[in-house]
């Protein structure tokens, strides 16, 4: 009993920290500017392109984080160490950083070319998701891959025996069985894409009605020591993720009973 | 021994490196200084209610701090004055000799955001002020981004993804290799940046707040941004601009550069 | 016809050692053994979970140890079950239906049918989580069926199933291998159920075959660890001291005594070597009464009874042989225990009799 | 063997998406500038500042995380819901805002009562250490949450019976055996640690020799557009960083066997 | 003691109903039933892994089903194992005694008694991952013997071991029963061990709690799922007609015969209806050559000889009564197979011997 006291204590404590940040915005908080601020069309369209892009990168970074993380799950091939190893890299990397070396490298030839010749991301929309997708892509390979570690590789076998190909196995039984591991990467993935800012401004810039998501709409506000508009921005920016993972989590737990 | 806590905008932090531990040694004073963007510095004089001196990169952001009554207003000084000019790839290869080149459809032209970043705010003026209205609606179209600050801005010519940009004169100091300036016209130019500082309402120590300031404000203080290529004095400002000009203060421009 | 030639399979320190197995159409064979014998191992082999180390399998002549797993074209039920924890017990067994259906049509009725007859028809929107260890075991078996493949590979099927229900299911292989022609390769520890189902019998200990053959002649166990393996306890050790055209006699020397086998049953090909063990069941060894005792009853002992074990339908009695300290196990029929009115420490005359006894080699050789 | 083939395609995709990005970094790098950087006191000492305070941080982090995801995990309370849902707060907030409602906090009754009267976060390193804390708990109480999810309760009602108290059998049956996702759990929280920036920045500030991470050291190099020497402190970071994680991994490995 | 009172659980759709069971100190309880009736989630409540819906556990007369798991001083072995796959078989094994270290000294030697018993001392240092089915159900077995706690419950612990190895455990838990005064909760599926180990069985079907009792009384089914659940197959229904001071008379319309049942074997307390069901275990029937028949032979029966399976040692034999449709198993050791020389189609006489008949009630009642 008091062992299990103590450890909702300590979940407790987690909250009530999170919490205490979040109260302590009201300590600065201006109700009228909140509505003001929910119906400025400036906001309404960072809001907007904050939810898309973060939606876009979060799909694509899962599309690609699901392969990528049952072959380092399941294969051994050559590099697979090194893989293993660089994906925390976008981690390491603080996100104004990565900004400037998705910059640097859209300044090599291969860069260029890609500018050119296919989809132009620097100071564009496209950058958004770009820097979205590069900071997530990795975590998420690896969140889905610690799933996948723990789906015993013999529910495929068997999968197999009954006429399921590779693929058909993987995806009847490997994928539903990590189904939790891969809604949490998912959400831990929209999460941080949302949440992204610095890599963001650093290759998309900020400007108004184009580029300028939530986060950065807060940066803005906070360059300008305008504190009380950057608390309703984060308020903002809070509420409607937290909702939304809320709901996305309703979802999931509701489908799996 | 006596301490000092200094806020300052990163852009001056190699400069002012170089005038602390000069100051160090001069008074034994210990100066910590805190570098940061300026939303940094800012929130942080803000909200920590601590600190002794206050150095910010233009008047518009000392204004906002002076109005939140983080710096009084009498203490503020300018320092390190910084000429708007349009800065390209060394060897100017676009051939851009003044404003009107930056309309040419093969230049790509950045600038730095005019809600929130003086120079972006500058830019916006001088471009209002010289241009025509057809010309402006084109250069906001044209333009391919408005960075958040003047690294930012400058890296993105350093990065090669735009040919010229509207920045200061000290963007050839900081990086000499790869760039290069080209001056405005002494009339298209409206006023000429200066960082500013001040002591901070809640220092403790005002009297060693004071001292660091004059000794920042000292020939051996100004060579030393004249080293970082600065402009050391508002007499070398006036020269390299080609006239005498309003000095920070608040500038005028249409809100379409805000909103299109 | 399965064929697996001279396959080696190494795991950690275990080692199965070049098995050969042949399984002809329509038939079943029956893979017994020890618990750690490797026979989970060879079925895996074969169905293609692990790389043997040498050898060959081939499936009417074709090569198929190159095949990846679903070519093969076996249908599984693992020792483990592994059914699929996410989906219900209808998704499980409809999986491999449904995967083929994807390919080409394939037969419903036939899982409908061993749904209701393997009683689990009411468990159907049950999900695997709850289910009991006997359901789990019906529910994998019809998995493994349902499909329709002509191959089935099972690991212990029906080891958790109580009797009654066991013993319907052997009706139930049985029925289905000769409509849906079935070759089934089956492993189980039970040996009733090996003799039931099996055609054919395998013995497989300690990585090794001891011996493979038709039903009939795998009752006879022709060596030590089979013997052993069967739990036959009455093994002596004897010397052969005469040949007869249908009967050897082995000297004994535990028990004093010559021992006369006859020829048909525990043959022997060729005898190398003069020290032999001879063995017999305990239901095969009688306990007369003294009434009854005919001259002509051969390899006649008299001993004492020592313990008396109830096993619920018959009785185990063992019996200290006169002269000696060797005890010799007897299974009586409670109809015989009792006609025999069997108490500890009783005289009893007993029958190690000759046409059902057998020799092996020594453990020596 | 098309699966398996396209799968290892993606993987090698994420490497290489992520191995351009440091390879362009090559694009601006100056070897003169390199060695000159480590030999740096500054540098030193900002590389052992990063090293310590992420390490501090992450266990700190972990410490928590374990019986904060254990109660999620295992047992129904009140308010689990809530909590379950704010864990990804930290990465909704972008750094700086983040830090920036660190100093909020401070700067209400409760935050000043804590600089007074216990640790002084504000421009210390302490505050390095809880920037750092506060935006990794949350999401290393997700991960080991995640794992644990996974182990099935049977093995503890098991330990239970044999005698083992609640605590007894967490500590010996459910930690044991979520281990690969705490040890991938933390390694996220240090990588991220030594990563973050904007945080820190706000609430340590940037004193050399006192406050300066590896991260804001790069930034200051930022500060002036000095390509160059961001390159080659940012170079610096990645091969510390994931040496240190690939170390890591492999004595985890090694146990394993 | 260990009293079980009046529980009864719930999951899903599945109920067990009012459940009573007292287990006498150094006592070894059984309890058998199909699979699905409720046997494992009996024991898991118990144990304390689920909470009753109502009724009391109590333990020497103290309630414990509010006592949590690790306070309620049971050992248990879990049908699915859950031995913990972190740890090596050594660490397994020993994870309860470490545990009960560090609150007082224990015996290792047990453990190290029962590792040597059981066989597994070879695989001391391997890890759980690997393990044969059998080897694995024996380490679980060890690692909650280990400890030493007194009351053992144990989840059908030997259902994946060969008859061999089976018997020679049933030997070593008798002894360690014996030995340090162990109190045993099994459940099984094997009647066989049922009878072997238990001194007392219960028969749980469908969540109830068919008979409890000494073994000696187990054996005869006190209602027709239990006669169901242990395979008998010769059951009729009759009416009865006549009582005497030992025997019922019983008239059975589709042998269309009389049936005399002996009071003293499958005695029924109190006959609330005429309507009966008699049966008996086809081993409890005789096939009788013509030679030996006697007058006196009772509930004798003509017919002939339907089918012949043969189950290893033993052969089960079905008879198409004359003048009726109804078959009936007889159960044939090998030996008096051969003696009678049967063969499909030949014609025997069979008794439904009096003294082994059984009247249960009829399922209308
Ligand atoms: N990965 C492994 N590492 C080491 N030994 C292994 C491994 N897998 C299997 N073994 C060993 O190989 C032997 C054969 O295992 P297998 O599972 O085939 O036995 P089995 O005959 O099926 O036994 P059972 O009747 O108990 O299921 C066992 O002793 C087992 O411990
Ligand atoms: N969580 C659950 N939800 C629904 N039904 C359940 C659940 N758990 C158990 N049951 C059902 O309760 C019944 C009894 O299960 P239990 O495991 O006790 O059977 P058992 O007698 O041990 O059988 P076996 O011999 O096959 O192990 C089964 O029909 C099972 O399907
Ligand atoms: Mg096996
Ligand atoms: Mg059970």
């Amino acid at each position: 009993m008091t062992f299990k006291r103590l450890s909702i204590f300590f979940a407790i404590s987690v909250f009530l920290l999170y919490l205490g940040l979040v109260l302590s915005l009201f300590y600065f908080y201006k109700g009228s500017l909140f509505m003001e601020a929910l119906l400025s069309e400036r906001i309404l369209y960072s809001i907007k392109i904050s939810l898309i892009a973060a939606t876009v990168a979060t799909v694509l970074s899962i599309v690609i984080a699901l392969p990528a993380a049952y072959a380092l799950s399941r294969f051994d091939f050559k590099g697979k160490q090194l893989i293993d190893t660089i994906l925390e890299f976008p981690m390491i990397v603080s996100p104004a950083a990565l900004g400037a070396m998705l910059l640097i490298f859209f300044n090599t030839p291969i860069g260029m070319w890609i500018q050119d010749n296919t989809i132009s991301f620097v100071f564009t929309a496209y950058g958004i998701i770009l820097a979205q997708f590069v900071t997530t892509v990795g975590i998420a390979t690896r969140l889905i891959k610690a799933a996948m570690d723990e789906i015993p590789q013999r529910y495929e076998d068997v999968a197999r025996s009954l006429g399921a190909s590779p693929m058909e196995a993987f995806l009847t039984v490997t994928l539903p069985l990590s189904k939790r591991g891969v809604i949490a990467g998912g959400i831990l993935t929209w999460a941080k894409a949302i949440g992204e800012f610095g890599a963001t401004i650093t290759i998309a810039g900020s400007m108004a009605m184009k580029t300028e998501t939530l986060p950065v709409a807060i940066f803005m506000r906070l360059a300008t020591a305008d504190i009380e508009g950057t608390v309703v921005l984060i308020m903002i920016l809070i509420s409607i993720a937290l909702t939304i993972l809320y709901g996305v989590r309703l979802l999931a737990r509701k489908q799996d009973a | 021994a006596e301490e000092l806590q200094l806020f300052s905008g990163a852009a001056f932090k190699k400069p002012m490196d170089e005038i602390v531990s000069l100051y160090e040694k001069k008074t034994g004073t210990r100066v910590y200084a805190a570098y940061g963007s300026v939303k940094t510095v800012m929130s942080q004089a803000i909200l920590t209610k601590q600190g002794d001196v206050f150095v910010v990169p233009s008047s518009d952001i000392m204004d906002k701090v002076v109005k939140k009554g983080v710096v009084q207003r009498e203490t503020i000084k300018s320092f390190a004055y910084a000429v708007p000019v349009i800065v390209v790839h060394k060897g100017n290869p676009k051939n851009i000799k003044g404003l009107k080149d930056l309309l040419r459809d093969d230049v790509r032209f950045a600038m730095a955001n005019p809600e929130n970043v003086y120079i972006g705010m500058l830019a916006a003026e001088i471009f209002d002020r010289s241009l025509s209205p057809g010309e402006i609606s084109k250069l906001q179209k044209k333009v391919v981004t408005y960075a958040d600050d003047v690294p930012k801005l400058l890296s993105y010519l350093i990065l090669n993804q735009v040919d010229a940009i509207l920045g200061f004169d000290f963007m050839k100091g900081w990086n000499p290799d790869k760039t290069e300036i080209v001056k405005l016209k002494p009339d298209e130019i409206v006023r000429i940046s200066a960082g500013q500082t001040g002591v901070i309402t809640y220092s403790k120590n005002r009297e060693r707040a004071k001292e660091f300031i004059d000794f920042l404000l000292s020939t051996q203080g100004q060579n030393i941004f004249k080293k970082y290529g600065y402009q050391a004095s508002e007499k070398e400002a006036f020269n390299f601009a080609g006239k005498k000009l309003e000095i920070g203060g608040e500038p005028e421009f249409s809100g379409n550069w805000i909103k299109q | 016809m399965l064929e697996v030639k001279n396959i080696s399979v190494r795991v950690g320190n275990f080692t199965l050692k070049n098995v050969s197995l042949t399984i002809k159409d329509n038939e079943c064979h029956v893979i017994i053994g020890p618990t750690g014998s490797g026979k989970t191992l060879l079925l895996e082999s074969i169905i293609g979970f692990r790389r043997p180390l040498k050898g060959e399998i081939l499936l009417d002549g074709k090569r198929i140890d190159n095949l990846s797993v679903e070519k093969r074209g076996f249908s599984y039920v693992p020792q483990d079950l592994a059914l699929f924890p996410h989906l219900s017990v209808r998704d499980n067994i409809y999986y491999g239906l449904k995967i083929k259906g994807s390919k080409g049509g394939m037969d419903q009725n036939i899982a409908d049918e061993i749904i209701e007859a393997v009683g689990i028809r009411h468990l159907i929107n049950r999900s695997i989580k709850g289910l009991s260890g006997g359901e789990k075991q019906r529910v994998a078996l019809v998995r493994a069926i349902a499909p329709g493949y002509r191959y089935l590979l099972l690991d212990e099927p029906l080891s958790a199933l109580h009797e009654g229900l066991k013993h319907e299911l052997w009706f139930l292989i049985k029925e289905l291998q000769q409509r849906y022609g079935l070759t089934i390769l089956m492993i189980t520890h039970d040996i009733e159920e090996a003799f039931f189902l099996g055609d054919t019998i395998s013995i497989l200990i300690d990585g090794k075959l001891h011996q493979t053959g038709r039903k009939s002649d795998s009752l006879i166990p022709k060596s030590l660890e089979v013997a052993k393996f069967f739990g036959i306890r009455n093994l002596f050790e004897t010397e052969l001291i005469h040949t007869d055209t249908d009967t050897f006699t082995v000297y004994c020397e535990e028990l004093n005594t010559k021992l006369s086998v006859r020829k048909d049953y525990g043959f022997l090909n060729s005898l190398t070597d003069h020290r032999l063990i001879a063995g017999i069941r305990s239901e095969d060894v009688m306990i007369l009464r003294e009434d009854l005792i005919r001259k002509d009853q051969d390899n006649m002992l008299t001993g004492s009874i020592k313990h008396v074990f109830y096993k619920g339908s018959y009785y185990i009695v063992t019996i200290l042989v006169d002269n000696s300290t060797r005890l010799i196990d007897v299974e009586l029929s409670d109809y015989a225990f009792r006609k025999l009115n069997i108490s500890p420490g009783q005289r009893v005359y007993i029958s190690l009799r000759s046409e059902r006894m057998f020799l092996i080699p020594s453990a020596q050789t």
